[in-house]
């Protein structure tokens, strides 16, 4: 345990998403000395999972770049992946955060060579991709991982296939034996940036997500989309890989209903429309419906909605679906009523992507009664425990990327002043 | 003997325990034993109002209908309502917890009670027989009852509306199973060695009591529900609903006819089932009530003196 | 100077590079032909011990200047970091031993030439030394005192940085101190909260490191990051000062309902916009304008100049939230009352749904439909579409328009006599604008005395460019980036709240706090001398020897940052600190009068000579690559990580950004015997992604000038092609290089091969 | 039918709705998204779905609600009700609305008003519901040449029930204290007739 009373000047940020990435880059870049905890084995987040970005249909990758190499040219700024925080107490200026590690089984020694990857025979599920497809077991978490450094699954751990891995590395780099770790840091300020995970699609009983195969969620969509993902970018449906030529977006899958989440998840609708143009884009015949309560282009993402409604094979229906079925040919095929038209329609797609909401797991990474959170989950009253803790991005609210920016942007100036003492 | 204690119970039987659902009551009577349940009937009990009481009696007469009923139970003992019909559930049910959330409606039902005397003020359960079956029984001492094993015989779960919904998946309701697709039914028919099909219109709904009275209304909702047994190649349809069972099999010569089909579906109850796996002659499990004899179950259950 | 120092190659052959070709070759190159003066290898470079050897050179001396022959330089940048010695990277990783076969003679050649390329730039570059006069203000200049303003002006102090506060009004709190409640921004988000920017104006009047300027514009500024020279003019009296970084907050104004006749705007008084209802709310006794009774029934138009092209095309987000808290106020006052909401997409995003239900459940009706007419009486004509009828919704007592917000990106009150600054999505388009506003010479004294003299200017920045910010063709401020928001392309400048994005008060708070803590680090990076956003530490800057100028202005008039400006005898000027050494100045110059201690047109220049071009073309063709290290290089190297294999016969060089790339580079590549020439930047146009802003979109201007040069020369214009490369296009991106080596094949050798 | 009465949106229709019929003070939660008109199993012959009768209820068309035939072919499966994501409980809702349309001579002959007739009469009368008095008594109630054809038609089926042992005949099952549940009844009427507010 830390010398109680021990004061820093330092900054934690849990969570490497794009608001952990950010608060700890802007801080830094102000001249704070900043630690930055990553639970998984990369940084990037649920954005390194994007296909690309409303409204401007470019790669997250491209920002992820620029914020990587801030990072690396930065030596105020510390990374630690694979670790979490699993208490904290203390004040401002002088909080003492427990973290705890999960091994690597790689260590810095790895020069990213690939060789190991090479001389795994065993699979396991890539969670890059949902689970849509499998990595081997000495894998890098993606293509745009960092550090750039691999991991070993721990399912193999003890098996054949782990001394296969190691006799294969040739620098020393894998350590078969590391053991999960746990260290005290005393820290001035704690930013939370904790991020989300997609609403479980399996809780949408009428939807079928888990009887129907070509009903899939809007995170996998990015995933079919992206030349990364296990398509290669091809929107293939996934019962037969058929072309996905007809497909309809359900909006509000969960969200705003108060059998799951009561807010409004804020990105989903223009996330749908993204995927619109991922379809015209890729199929000159391709045809869209999309399924909305109210369609919520906020500010001047109105231009993106309207760019997309002009296009003539996007239709808006303004209907929550009551329920999916399947018919012979495997068509996902919806029920419900157009409220417009008033019309009962039985419509049948080639896939439909339900559009789920965003669930904050701060919960989940958060030692208890360190924060309040309201009743959905989002961290209030950030200024709690000692006026040094914050919270950034998704962590704090339903935000999109620009949001989370400048959201996290705040919390670093805010976290700054906690420990100057300003 | 088993040293399991008895599990005790208020039963209400229901109307349609006298006439269109009596082999329900009589294999559910018939299998709680075997479960070391007990059932103790509700004394002079009354008319729930079913689906329809309340459209010509009215939102409160109709209320007070199942208060009787709740009042007469916890005069006789602090224990759990039991019912096996999803109507008498979905009325009884609703009425008591409106009373136990609802000051004004708790009044009201009291008022009217006292035209005879009678009050309810006390905090009983209403349950389910499935969900009791789920929760309280357990799959296990189900499947551990099983003598007979219904081997071979292919199951198609209707669990229908009302048994589920809007009950099953609250807090009152036990959370015992899922609103679109529940389980608890195959679940029930696999305990006594039988084979539950895939089938898709496991909650699709039969028309209720529309049907009783305007069968034109919903034939093709019946037919759907046993087409689909049929083409998934079931023996018989397994229902935990007593207007469910009779829509579904009474109608089938009608279906026949508007449609050209060609159905001869029987449609049983869970309970039917479990009787027979259980060990049960064919007539403790009420197998000559069915209108369309459920011959494969009929040959199963072991004959009397056996 | 650079021929002097003692260079070191360290050979990495690890990682497959030793299989793929001979180290020793590489070695003999190293140190044979080229000048290094030593050459080690290692088979773990990036491991310590390797480290080790190379932080020894440099400690004995041996080592001045280091190039690193082993991956990209988009890895181990924090292995291979040595102070005052930064690495020539050389990557033989990725772009070699990855991408191409093992032990083959056209891969040991390619490696070969990475070699000499890597030696040419250690030769012709030097580290930078940086700046010798860095701006030392540490003051923030915040222009704007509504909540937006305040905020960051007490968020910048509270992190320890005077503030000079500058509101137009008498004072301060803007459109936020006219609300009698807030919308809610904190749990349960059901009801409105109270308006507590009262506490937040005190608090800034409390703060002894602020110090505010209530009727004051800014008549005049002049300088960069660290040192802004601002002019203020304060009721009358005239007050200089030198500034460290800026904070836009001019916040918005309500869309003007006069414009909205078809609304029933001035058909009758009790018709009002939700900006004239809140100052009736906040009069305490709720009374129609025309006869002061009650309002018993009440209809909100949601979208009243929003979402509509003959009006605004955005929407402006709060009016949903707006009105639902005005209806909930209504229902309190005046129990009874009908309240209708008249909305086409209800827009309560995030928590504030809850917002939304606490209406429903207060009695408030939302009706989904467009609003044909509202008569002087006050019937509202509705085409109800969740009815499918026309509905005529008589006997009510007051109509509320919810019109939108405009951002005040410039002076509102200039608006009618000032020529807007043109839109610019097209990231050309501001050079034109502001060029066309350049105040002449004479005009810029007149710009001291008060009769108004800029053209609805905020800042009346002294630049070349013009005295506006850039603003895009919505009208609010620049900010173009989604994963860097407050980008603009005004170094040292940041705007918040309102006039960048229609917002409320909450998020208007927090986007403040994020534009003071930009403001500080340009402050700070000032002070240090090196670069903002996006090569924040870079320490060179472009260094300009007027000799060869020409006085063509291209790179005053190119600049995307508006960081040069032009001397009374018209040579450029190099504002610093305003520059993010993107090098497009460099690229625009017709000679070589700008250049950057690490990266010069000669440099460059020396790098393609470098490479070793055979005389016979028919089996080794040589193709040129100048690929932008912002997304194409890394799509290459993403390549390399995957295997991809393509053409040996490419010469990768990369660039800080497209727009430096000059066509001496590219004349130099013809006639030293190249086949052609890529070039690969980022996406150009409307949703341009390069991250200084127009490097690709000025690039294909000045390819008619290099289809020029190509004339001159009696070359075919195939043989110089650009491509836009995403980052994510590690497969495409090689298919490029291929395709183009293919088209060369067709057109066959450059004829100056061998000369 | 809706459009003989217009919309105009006076809201004491509404008001009135959700004071008197359980389960409506929480319809103005109804934000129209149609996830109950699109689960309605018999959705096609209703004149409009409980999403629409919502809206008119709000712009005060009693009449056109009231006469809707959407409260008679409400088969009570209730997935409007545990789908709704405003937890609206439409079903309770649409009963009630039922009942008042027969209080107020808005059901008309619709079998399901005859049909509730029949079972009301059968369980004030013996305190349970004798199914054969309660079909017979609903199929004469549309008079008696409709009667005999009813009766006709569904001969076969009361015979196999006969033969099951599934419809009661002779003398109707009946509880022991029937003049307490009247009793019940009666007040619980009176109780109602006070309506809403009052005694409260």
């Amino acid at each position: 345990m830390a010398a109680q009373g021990a004061r820093s000047e330092t900054i934690l940020v849990v969570g490497g998403g794009i608001a952990g990435i950010t608060t700890a880059v802007e801080a830094a870049e102000a001249g704070a000395e900043v630690v930055l905890v990553e639970r998984g084995p990369s940084l990037g987040g649920r954005v390194a999972q994007l296909s690309r970005y409303f409204p401007k249909l470019c790669h997250p990758t491209c920002g992820l770049e620029i914020n990587y190499q801030r990072i690396r040219g930065n030596r105020r700024l510390r990374v630690i992946t694979m670790a979490t925080v699993a208490a904290v107490t203390g004040d401002r200026g002088a909080y003492t955060a427990r973290i705890e590690t999960r091994p690597r089984h790689v260590t810095a020694r790895c020069t990213g060579c690939g060789d190991c990857a090479r001389a795994s025979q065993t699979r396991v599920p890539n969670p890059y991709n949902y689970d849509l497809d499998t990595v081997p077991a000495a894998h890098l978490a993606h293509p745009m991982a960092y550090p750039m450094r691999y991991v070993i699954a721990d399912s193999v751990i003890g098996t054949p296939e782990a001394d296969r891995i190691e006799a294969a590395c040739r620098y020393g780099a894998v350590d078969l034996g590391e053991e999960p770790g746990a260290f005290d840091m005393v820290v001035g300020a704690v930013v939370w940036a904790t991020g989300w995970r997609p609403y479980d699609a399996a809780k949408l009983q009428p939807y079928g997500y888990e009887r129907h195969a070509n009903v899939i969620t809007n995170v996998e969509m990015e995933r079919l989309a992206a030349t990364t993902g296990p398509t290669l970018g091809q929107i293939l449906r996934p019962s037969d890989a058929k072309p996905a030529k007809r497909v309809a977006m359900i909006q509000c899958a969960g969200s705003r209903d108060h059998n799951h989440l009561p807010y409004c998840s804020r990105i989903c609708c223009l996330a749908s429309l993204k995927h619109a143009a991922y379809l015209r884009e890729a199929y000159a015949d391709a045809e869209v419906d999309i399924y909305y309560i109210d369609i919520r282009a906020h500010d001047k993402l109105e231009s993106f909605h309207a760019r997309i409604k002009a296009d003539p094979r996007v239709r808006f229906i303004k209907s929550k679906p009551a329920s999916i079925s399947e018919n012979e040919a495997g068509d996902p095929v919806l029920h419900g009523e157009d409220t417009l038209t008033r019309d009962l329609y039985e419509t049948a797609y080639d896939m439909v992507v339900l559009a789920i909401g965003m669930a904050p797991t701060a919960g989940d990474a958060m030692p208890e009664a360190a924060l309040e959170t309201d009743e959905y989950g989002f961290i209030v009253a950030a200024e709690t425990l000692g006026g040094g803790m914050f919270s950034a991005g998704v962590a704090a609210g339903p935000l999109d990327v620009s949001l989370s920016v400048q959201s996290a942007t705040a919390a670093a100036l805010k976290a700054i002043q906690a420990v100057r003492g300003g | 003997m088993r040293e399991t204690p008895k599990k005790r119970y208020t039963y209400y039987p229901g109307c349609s325990s006298l006439g269109s659902a009596a082999h329900l009551d009589k294999s559910l009577r018939a299998i709680a034993p075997e479960l070391d349940v007990e059932l103790e009937d509700i004394e002079d009990w009354n008319c729930c109002g079913a689906s329809v009481g309340h459209v010509e009696g009215g939102a409160l007469p109709n209320m007070a209908l199942s208060g009787r009923n709740l009042a007469q139970a916890a005069s006789q003992a602090p224990d759990d309502i039991v019912t096996g019909c999803a109507s008498c559930y979905l009325n009884t049910h609703g009425v008591n917890e409106k009373i136990k959330t609802d000051i004004r409606a708790r009044r009201r039902v009291n008022e009217a009670l006292g035209a005879a005397d009678l009050c309810y003020d006390d905090d009983l359960q209403v349950r389910h027989a499935c969900e009791v079956l789920v929760n309280d029984v357990g799959l296990d001492v189900i499947r551990d009852r099983v003598r007979n094993p219904l081997d071979g015989l292919e199951v198609a779960g209707y669990v229908g509306c009302q048994t589920v919904r809007p009950f099953a998946d609250t807090d009152s309701g036990g959370r015992y199973d899922t609103y679109d697709d529940p389980a608890f039914l195959d679940n029930f028919a696999a305990a006594c060695g039988a084979e539950p099909v895939a089938y898709d219109p496991k909650t699709a709904c039969c028309g209720g009591s529309v049907s009783v009275h305007s069968p034109d209304k919903t034939l093709h909702l019946i037919k759907e529900i046993v087409a689909a047994a049929h083409d998934s190649g079931a023996d018989v349809i397994a229902t935990p609903c007593p207007l469910c069972q009779q829509n579904v099999e009474m109608y089938q010569a009608a279906i026949n006819k508007r449609f050209g089909t060609d159905f001869h579906m029987p449609v049983v109850f869970y309970s039917q089932l479990m009787a027979v796996a259980f060990g049960l002659d064919g007539t403790a499990a009420a197998l000559d009530q069915n209108m369309i004899p459920p011959a494969k179950l009929v040959d199963l259950a072991k004959k009397p003196n056996e | 100077m650079a021929e002097a120092a003692k260079t070191a190659v360290y050979l990495c052959a690890g990682c497959g590079i030793g299989e793929a070709v001979s180290i020793e070759a590489l070695e003999a190159v190293a140190t044979g032909e080229s000048k290094a003066s030593s050459c080690r290898r290692h088979d773990h470079l990036c491991d310590d011990a390797g480290v080790a050897t190379i932080q020894a050179d440099i400690d004995s001396g041996a080592a001045e200047r280091i190039v690193i022959a082993a991956c990209s330089e988009r890895v181990n940048a924090d292995r291979f970091r040595f102070d005052g010695t930064p690495p020539i990277r050389c990557d033989l990783r990725e772009r070699v031993a990855w991408s191409q076969p093992p032990g083959a003679e056209d891969t040991q050649m390619l490696a070969a030439d990475y070699v000499r390329m890597a030696l040419a730039e250690a030769e012709k570059s030097a580290p930078p030394s940086g700046q010798a006069d860095p701006g030392t203000s540490k003051t923030i200049l915040v222009v704007g005192g509504g909540v937006s303003g305040l905020t960051a002006a007490l968020e910048s102090a509270r992190a320890g940085y005077q503030v000079m506060l500058v509101e137009r009004a008498s004072d301060l709190g803007g459109h936020g101190a006219k609300w009698s409640k807030r919308m809610p921004h904190r749990p349960p988000y059901r009801l409105p909260q109270d308006n507590d920017i009262g506490a937040l104006i005190a608090a800034v009047t409390a703060e002894p490191r602020i110090t505010v300027h209530t009727r004051s514009r800014v008549v005049s500024t002049a300088g960069g990051p660290g040192r802004f020279l601002v002019t203020l003019d304060s009721g009358g009296t005239t007050i200089e000062e030198t500034l460290g970084a800026i904070v836009v907050a001019t916040g918005w104004r309500p869309y003007d309902a006069t414009k909205l006749g078809h609304l029933g705007y001035g058909a009758s008084p009790d018709v009002v916009t939700g900006v004239e209802l809140e100052t009736m709310l906040g009069a305490g006794e709720l009374a129609c304008k025309s006869d002061g009774r009650r309002p018993a029934a009440v209809a909100f138009i949601q979208c009243a100049g929003s979402r509509d092209p003959d009006h605004l095309p955005y929407c402006s987000s709060i009016c949903c939230g707006v009105s639902i808290k005005q209806a909930l106020m209504i229902r309190e006052r005046v129990p009874d009352s009908s309240v209708y909401i008249i909305h086409d997409e209800l827009r309560t995003p995030g928590t504030a749904e809850a917002f939304y239900r606490a209406a429903q459940a207060a009695g408030v009706i939302f009706m989904k439909g467009k609003v044909s007419a509202v008569g002087a009486d006050l019937t509202v004509t509705v085409e109800d579409v969740l009815l499918g009828e026309t509905v005529a919704m008589a006997g009510l007592d007051l109509v509320v328009l919810a019109t939108g917000m405009m951002p005040n990106a410039t002076a509102p009150e200039a608006e009618a006599i000032a020529p807007q600054p043109a839109p610019d999505i097209d990231p050309l388009a501001p050079i034109l604008a502001a060029g066309a506003t350049v105040p002449e010479p004479g005009s810029e004294d007149a710009s001291e005395d008060d009769s108004g003299p800029e053209i609805g200017s905020i800042l009346n920045l002294q630049y070349r460019q013009g005295p506006h910010l850039p603003i895009l063709a919505d009208g609010f401020a620049d900010s173009h980036f989604l994963c860097f928001p407050y980008e603009t392309r005004r170094s040292g400048i940041y705007t918040c709240g309102p006039v960048r994005r229609p917002m409320d008060m909450a998020e208007s708070a927090t986007d403040a706090t994020g534009a003071a803590l930009k403001a500080i680090q340009a402050i700070e990076a000032a002070a240090a001398g090196t670069a903002l956003h996006p090569r924040g530490g870079d320490l060179s800057f472009p260094r300009i020897n007027l000799d060869p100028c020409t006085k063509c202005r291209r790179c005053t008039v190119e600049c995307p940052f508006g960081a040069i400006d032009e001397s009374d005898d018209d040579y450029p000027v190099v504002e610093v600190a305003r520059c993010r050494r993107c090098g497009t100045c460099m690229g625009a110059c017709p000679v070589r009068t700008i250049s950057f201690e690490n990266y010069s047109v000669e440099m460059v220049s020396a790098m393609i000579k470098a490479v070793e071009v055979p005389d016979e073309f028919a089996e080794k063709p040589r193709v040129l690559v100048l690929a932008c290290r912002n997304d194409a290089i890394p799509a290459l190297d993403m390549a390399g990580i995957s295997g991809t294999r393509y053409s040996p016969f490419a010469r990768v060089v990369p660039v800080r950004c497209l727009g430096s790339v000059s066509a001496l580079w590219i004349s130099d590549a013809l006639s030293t015997g190249y086949d052609g020439v890529i070039l690969m930047g980022c996406k150009a146009g409307d949703d341009y992604q390069c991250h200084f802003v127009k490097g690709s979109a000025i690039t294909q201007e000045r390819m008619g000038k290099i289809a020029e040069t190509l004339k001159s020369m009696m070359l075919e214009e195939e043989r110089v092609v650009t491509h836009e490369v995403a980052i994510a296009d590690a497969r495409r991106a090689p298919e490029l290089i291929d395709s183009f080596l293919d088209t060369i094949a067709e057109i066959g050798p450059n004829p100056f091969k061998g000369f | 039918m809706a459009g003989a009465e217009t919309a105009t949106y006076d809201l004491g229709f509404a008001k009135w709705v959700a004071g008197n019929i359980s389960g409506a003070d929480k319809l103005s939660m109804c934000m129209q998204c149609g996830m109950c008109s699109g689960s309605c199993p018999i959705g096609t012959q209703m004149d409009h779905g409980p999403r629409k009768l919502i809206m008119m209820i709000r712009a005060g068309m009693r009449d056109a609600v009231l006469s809707a035939n959407t409260l008679w072919n409400c088969t009570q499966c209730y997935n409007c009700t545990v789908r709704c994501p405003r937890g609206i409980p439409v079903t309770e809702i649409l009963q009630g609305l039922a009942t008042v349309a027969v209080a107020e001579g808005h059901a008309g002959g619709e079998p399901t008003a005859r049909f509730s007739e029949a079972f009301w009469w059968s369980l004030a009368k013996f305190g349970r519901t004798d199914e054969r008095l309660v079909t017979s008594r609903f199929y004469f109630s549309a008079g008696l040449a409709e009667g005999v054809r009813k009766s006709r038609e569904n001969l076969a089926i009361a015979l196999r029930m006969i033969k099951a042992r599934r419809m009661h005949l002779g003398a109707p099952h009946k509880i022991k204290r029937r003049k307490n549940l009247q009793a019940i009844l009666a007040k619980a009427r009176e109780i109602e007739a006070r309506g809403a507010g009052e005694g409260d």
